[in-house]
């Protein structure tokens, strides 16, 4: 069986409320927050419209839009949401009570900076504040992606080995406001593919009462959390079923990472989200320099894949990190500490850019591979793009 | 299924771990009875939590859910959502949350729920501080009362909460006593029946003998002469302008009667007292008016 | 692949044309295109600017466009209110431009330009001065897109309003010159 | 190091099912009877069976039954806090000392 597509020109958040639709969401709860406001208004457009039989509550913040998805979603419907930056900092408490109560919620994240300084614009820093949340979490490189990994995500959430929240984190403005060509499935297809949810854990109905996240003795407490982490055991072998088994629907193939052009490259840098693209076409460049580099996408942030890391990076003498996040008063940002520990002695030099909204350029990558290509590795991160005055640009009078 | 290790006749076990002479374990018996086997309840913590149970034991036959201490609220909105869209618009979803969780915390997303006219009863229980951490202070804390972080007695008048909730205009809100508990049973069975077209919102004065410093035996006397001193009048309150005294107070008692039985408020200045007993006539008089 | 910078005022439709003009190339004519608007803090008649990429090939790069193949400029007050519209631009950067002639003290005078009064025929055909459809009548002249795939998008966009946004096009293509 | 259990395991014979998280699933009372320091004791001579007492008892664990003159506790979880005695309108419940109390 294959998809009927549509061919359609839309942007991050058009796939991403597009991708909610089809996964037919029954209850709906966001709030609107720059720039994931498009993906708040669509689904009201689609409730209102006919096109989605939801009931979209207006909620009055972040917090109370993830507890009213938790709340929906334990009576036996999946609930949509989708926030950014700030907005997912407010839900930091209750997204830890999706995750522990093992309530399999997806949800789209617009990656935006956070405070201070106030920045509309894109980075990582929300979600690698969560990473250790309890929520699995998907960089999407291209509005494609970003349909795609909602439907994969699901699959693997609500699977009975899994049974975890994820995030599908696509760049802020480079993905959520950029139009890109999609391939839309229909209803059909992405119903076959994705069957009605079914809880498999714990649920609220009056017909089979229990009581759900009452207070936990300390007896039990380090067991569920252990449980949480079998979930994320299981989670990379579920994940790769749901991707074959999107390939065989869809024709499209996804891993948890991508390797580009890195079978014989001497210097391979990491990279996660839509720099990805940017950095393949300056590979391309390079290679036709004659330069042997490649590029690490790496997809699944959460489960972490690291045997899959450590063999795809094995050609290569030399790997960066390009981080979008700070990471700060660590070694490194937080993608490159964890590719170091993965890779145990193999030098690894993390680089950081793209704070802020700031582009990273193909002129920034080219920059990274030559540093990584002259071997002139330095043990502390190196902030790539960063004006020389940073320390003197508010000068007082 | 649950297992049923004990036998209860309501819908609460009989042995519950709230304090001897605990005003919210008398007001929750008739709360739960009220709202029936066909409902789930939102518990955020905070004293109510004893009725959520520890581990994997519970003293409730109902479902429920422990949520956050700021958004009862909003689980309970979207937990009735989640019946709604699968044609059990029947189910009652309530919370049942304390003065912490619903004056401070829990404003605004009770704000939320009431201005979207979510479909839920939401039931606040007020012992007047956060007893379940060790008596703090709180935005229901009456004028003059001590807690540990009032501890020269607090110098400021409470929240009118209901007020706040009437400001919403939903269909049905009201004051409540374990001092009246026939009073209590028939706002309860009003609210309800109001959930068919939108929210509707309890506020049960339950004293605290612990953290009032008042016997245990006097927990309804207590709450009787809240009422009868005009420190918590009976009413409620018809989509938002309809008010109805329904416990009339003719002849008040003096404050100093009701602040007599409780040690919170032994160092009170008389100063703050004759503040207190103005302030309560004069809001007294208001209501009437309304 | 070609890379398009476009710059205007905010209110004239900037975004909206970048988009339009990322539909006639990716949906009209099965190619690929990607906009890329610069959001920030933009006011009516504050300087914007959006980015297109347009390729046979499917297109890797999710950055901002640095080397313009193309530069669309909706308003030449831009430059006045301090936009350098030359960045990145080489000998071969071809100028699209919203004015009746090339004057010999602007900036791209030896540049390839071709202009046209978008601004006369939005203000004759829309009765209002947002020259977007009529710009992108201008590009569809340069050859960047078709004109039947830009009609065909605008008239999808602008949906009641797309018979004037197409004639506004039309006038344009038909009026565009080149120095 | 003990091995840890990755799924969990079916008992023999029959298939269990297992929840992951927090949750309660049995439905149990405290037996809170033995906070209890006094206990209500009811002069039937006096007592009218108006059921006051058992309305306002916060444990719900009094029994009046008019017909068989009859005024009962359950011992198992009454916390002998004496609000039925304080309720009471005839004033005939009275809150005596719990024998093991005073044998201390």
């Amino acid at each position: 069986m294959q998809a009927m597509n549509t061919r359609v020109l839309i942007d991050g958040n058009g796939a991403a409320s597009e991708g909610l639709r089809l996964a037919k969401v029954k209850v709906i709860s966001a709030y609107p927050i720059t720039p994931q406001s498009p993906i708040s208004e669509k689904l009201a457009d689609f409730t209102v419209q006919g096109k989605l039989a939801a009931k979209y509550i207006r909620v009055e913040s972040e917090h109370s839009a993830m507890c009213c998805a938790i709340g929906a979603q334990l009576t036996g419907v999946r609930a949509g949401t989708a926030t950014s930056s700030v907005g997912l900092a407010l839900m930091h408490e209750v997204l830890g009570v999706a995750a522990g109560c093992r309530v399999p919620i997806v949800m789209p994240v617009v990656n935006r900076s956070l405070v201070s300084p106030w920045s509309l614009w894109c980075d990582h820093q929300d979600a690698m504040a969560e990473r250790d949340n309890g929520w699995m979490q998907l960089y999407a490189e291209s509005a494609q992606e970003v349909l795609d990994f909602i439907f994969i995500a699901y699959r693997t959430a609500e699977d009975e080995r899994v049974q975890l929240p994820a995030m599908i984190c696509l760049d802020g403005f480079f993905l959520s406001h950029m139009s890109d060509v999609v391939l839309l499935p229909d209803q059909a297809t992405v119903d076959a593919y994705l069957p009605p949810y079914v809880c498999h854990n714990f649920h609220l109905d009056p017909n089979d009462p229990m009581f759900i996240n009452n207070l936990t003795p300390t007896l039990d407490y380090s067991e569920m959390r252990y449980q949480q982490a079998v979930g994320f055991q299981q989670a990379p072998a579920v994940l790769t079923e749901a991707m074959s088994e999107f390939k065989n629907v869809f024709g499209r193939e996804y891993s948890l990472i991508e390797p580009y052009r890195c079978a014989d490259a001497a210097a391979i840098l990491v990279t996660l989200g839509s720099m990805s693209g940017t950095a393949k076409y300056v590979v391309d460049q390079l290679r036709a320099q004659g330069k042997k580099v490649g590029v690490l996408k790496i997809t699944s942030y959460r489960p972490f894949p690291v045997e899959q890391i450590k063999q795809a990076v094995a050609p290569a003498a030399v790997v960066g990190v390009m981080d979008r996040s700070p990471g700060y008063g660590a070694q490194v940002a937080p993608v490159a500490t964890e590719v170091r520990a993965a890779l145990g002695g193999k030098p690894v030099q993390g680089f950081i850019a793209g704070l802020g909204g700031r582009d990273i350029s193909p002129a920034t990558f080219t920059t990274a591979f030559e540093k990584l290509l002259s071997n002139k590795m330095t043990q502390a991160v190196d902030w790539l793009d960063t004006r020389e005055n940073a320390m003197t640009i508010r000068e007082v009078m | 299924m649950l297992v049923m290790k004990s036998e209860a006749r309501g819908l609460i076990a009989h042995g519950v771990s709230a304090c001897a002479g605990c005003g919210l374990e008398l007001a929750a018996r008739i709360i739960f009875d009220v709202m029936g086997a066909n409902s789930v309840v939102v518990i955020p913590p905070g004293c109510a939590a004893l009725f959520s149970g520890y581990g994997r034991e519970t003293v409730t036959k109902i479902p429920g859910f422990q949520g956050n201490l700021e958004s009862t609220a909003a689980y309970a909105a979207g937990i009735k959502a989640g019946f709604e869209m699968q044609g059990r618009g029947d189910v009652q979803v309530f919370g049942l949350a304390g003065d912490g969780a619903t004056v401070d915390i829990g404003l605004q997303s009770l704000s939320g729920a009431l201005e979207r006219r979510d479909k839920i009863l939401y039931i606040c229980y007020d012992n007047e501080a956060y007893m379940n951490t060790g008596i703090q202070g709180s935005g229901s804390t009456p004028l003059a009362a001590w807690t540990t972080t009032t501890p020269g007695g607090k110098g400021v008048y409470r929240k009118d909460m209901v007020g706040i909730v009437a400001a919403h205009k939903i269909p049905y809100a009201a004051t409540a006593s374990v001092g009246y508990v026939d009073d209590l049973r028939k706002k309860m069975e009003k609210a309800k029946a109001a959930t068919a077209t939108g929210p509707a919102y309890i506020h049960v004065h339950a004293p605290c003998p612990t953290g009032w410093g008042s016997k245990p035996e006097h927990t309804v006397e207590v709450a009787k002469m809240a009422v009868q001193s005009l420190c918590w009048p009976l009413y409620e309150i018809v989509n938002g302008v309809e008010y109805t005294v329904t416990v009339p107070v003719s002849k008040p008692k003096p404050v100093t009667e009701y602040l007599k039985l409780q040690k919170r408020f032994s160092g009170a200045a008389a100063s703050q007292v004759e503040k207190l007993q103005a302030m309560v006539t004069g809001d007294y008089e208001q209501l009437l008016n309304r | 692949m070609k890379q398009i910078k476009l710059f205007g005022l905010g209110g004239q439709g900037v975004v909206t044309a970048a988009k339009i003009f990322a539909e006639a190339v990716a949906i009209g004519e099965g190619k690929h295109a990607q906009s890329i608007p610069a959001y920030g803090h933009e006011r009516r008649g504050a300087p914007v600017y959006s980015d297109l990429i347009v390729s046979d090939e499917p297109i890797k790069t999710k950055s901002f466009v640095y080397e313009p193949d193309y530069v669309v400029i909706f308003d030449l007050s831009v430059i006045d209110k301090g936009i350098d519209v030359m960045v990145g631009t080489n000998a071969n950067t071809v100028f699209i431009i919203n004015h009746e002639c090339v004057l010999p003290e602007y900036p791209f005078a030896k540049h390839q330009v071709y202009y046209v009064g978008a601004k006369q025929i939005a203000l004759d055909t829309l009765k209002r001065d947002i020259p977007n459809s009529a710009m992108l009548g201008a590009m569809a002249g340069a050859g960047l897109v078709g004109l039947d795939a830009a009609i065909q998008a605008i008239r999808k966009i602008f949906g009641k309003a797309g018979d004037i946004n197409a004639e506004a096009a039309n006038k344009a293509y038909a009026g565009l010159r080149k120095n | 190091m003990q091995k840890q259990q990755t799924k969990p395991m079916p008992a023999c014979g029959k298939t269990k099912k297992y929840f992951l998280g927090p949750v309660a699933l049995e439905f149990v009372a405290t037996k809170t009877g033995v906070w209890r320091s006094v206990r209500p004791d009811v002069n039937l001579d006096v007592c009218v069976f108006c059921g006051n007492c058992g309305k306002h008892c916060p444990a719900d664990i009094v029994s009046v039954e008019k017909a068989k003159r009859s005024v009962s506790f359950d011992w198992d979880y009454c916390k002998g806090c004496g609000i039925c005695a304080n309720v009471c309108p005839k004033q005939c419940i009275t809150m005596i000392p719990e024998e093991g109390v005073c044998k201390l």
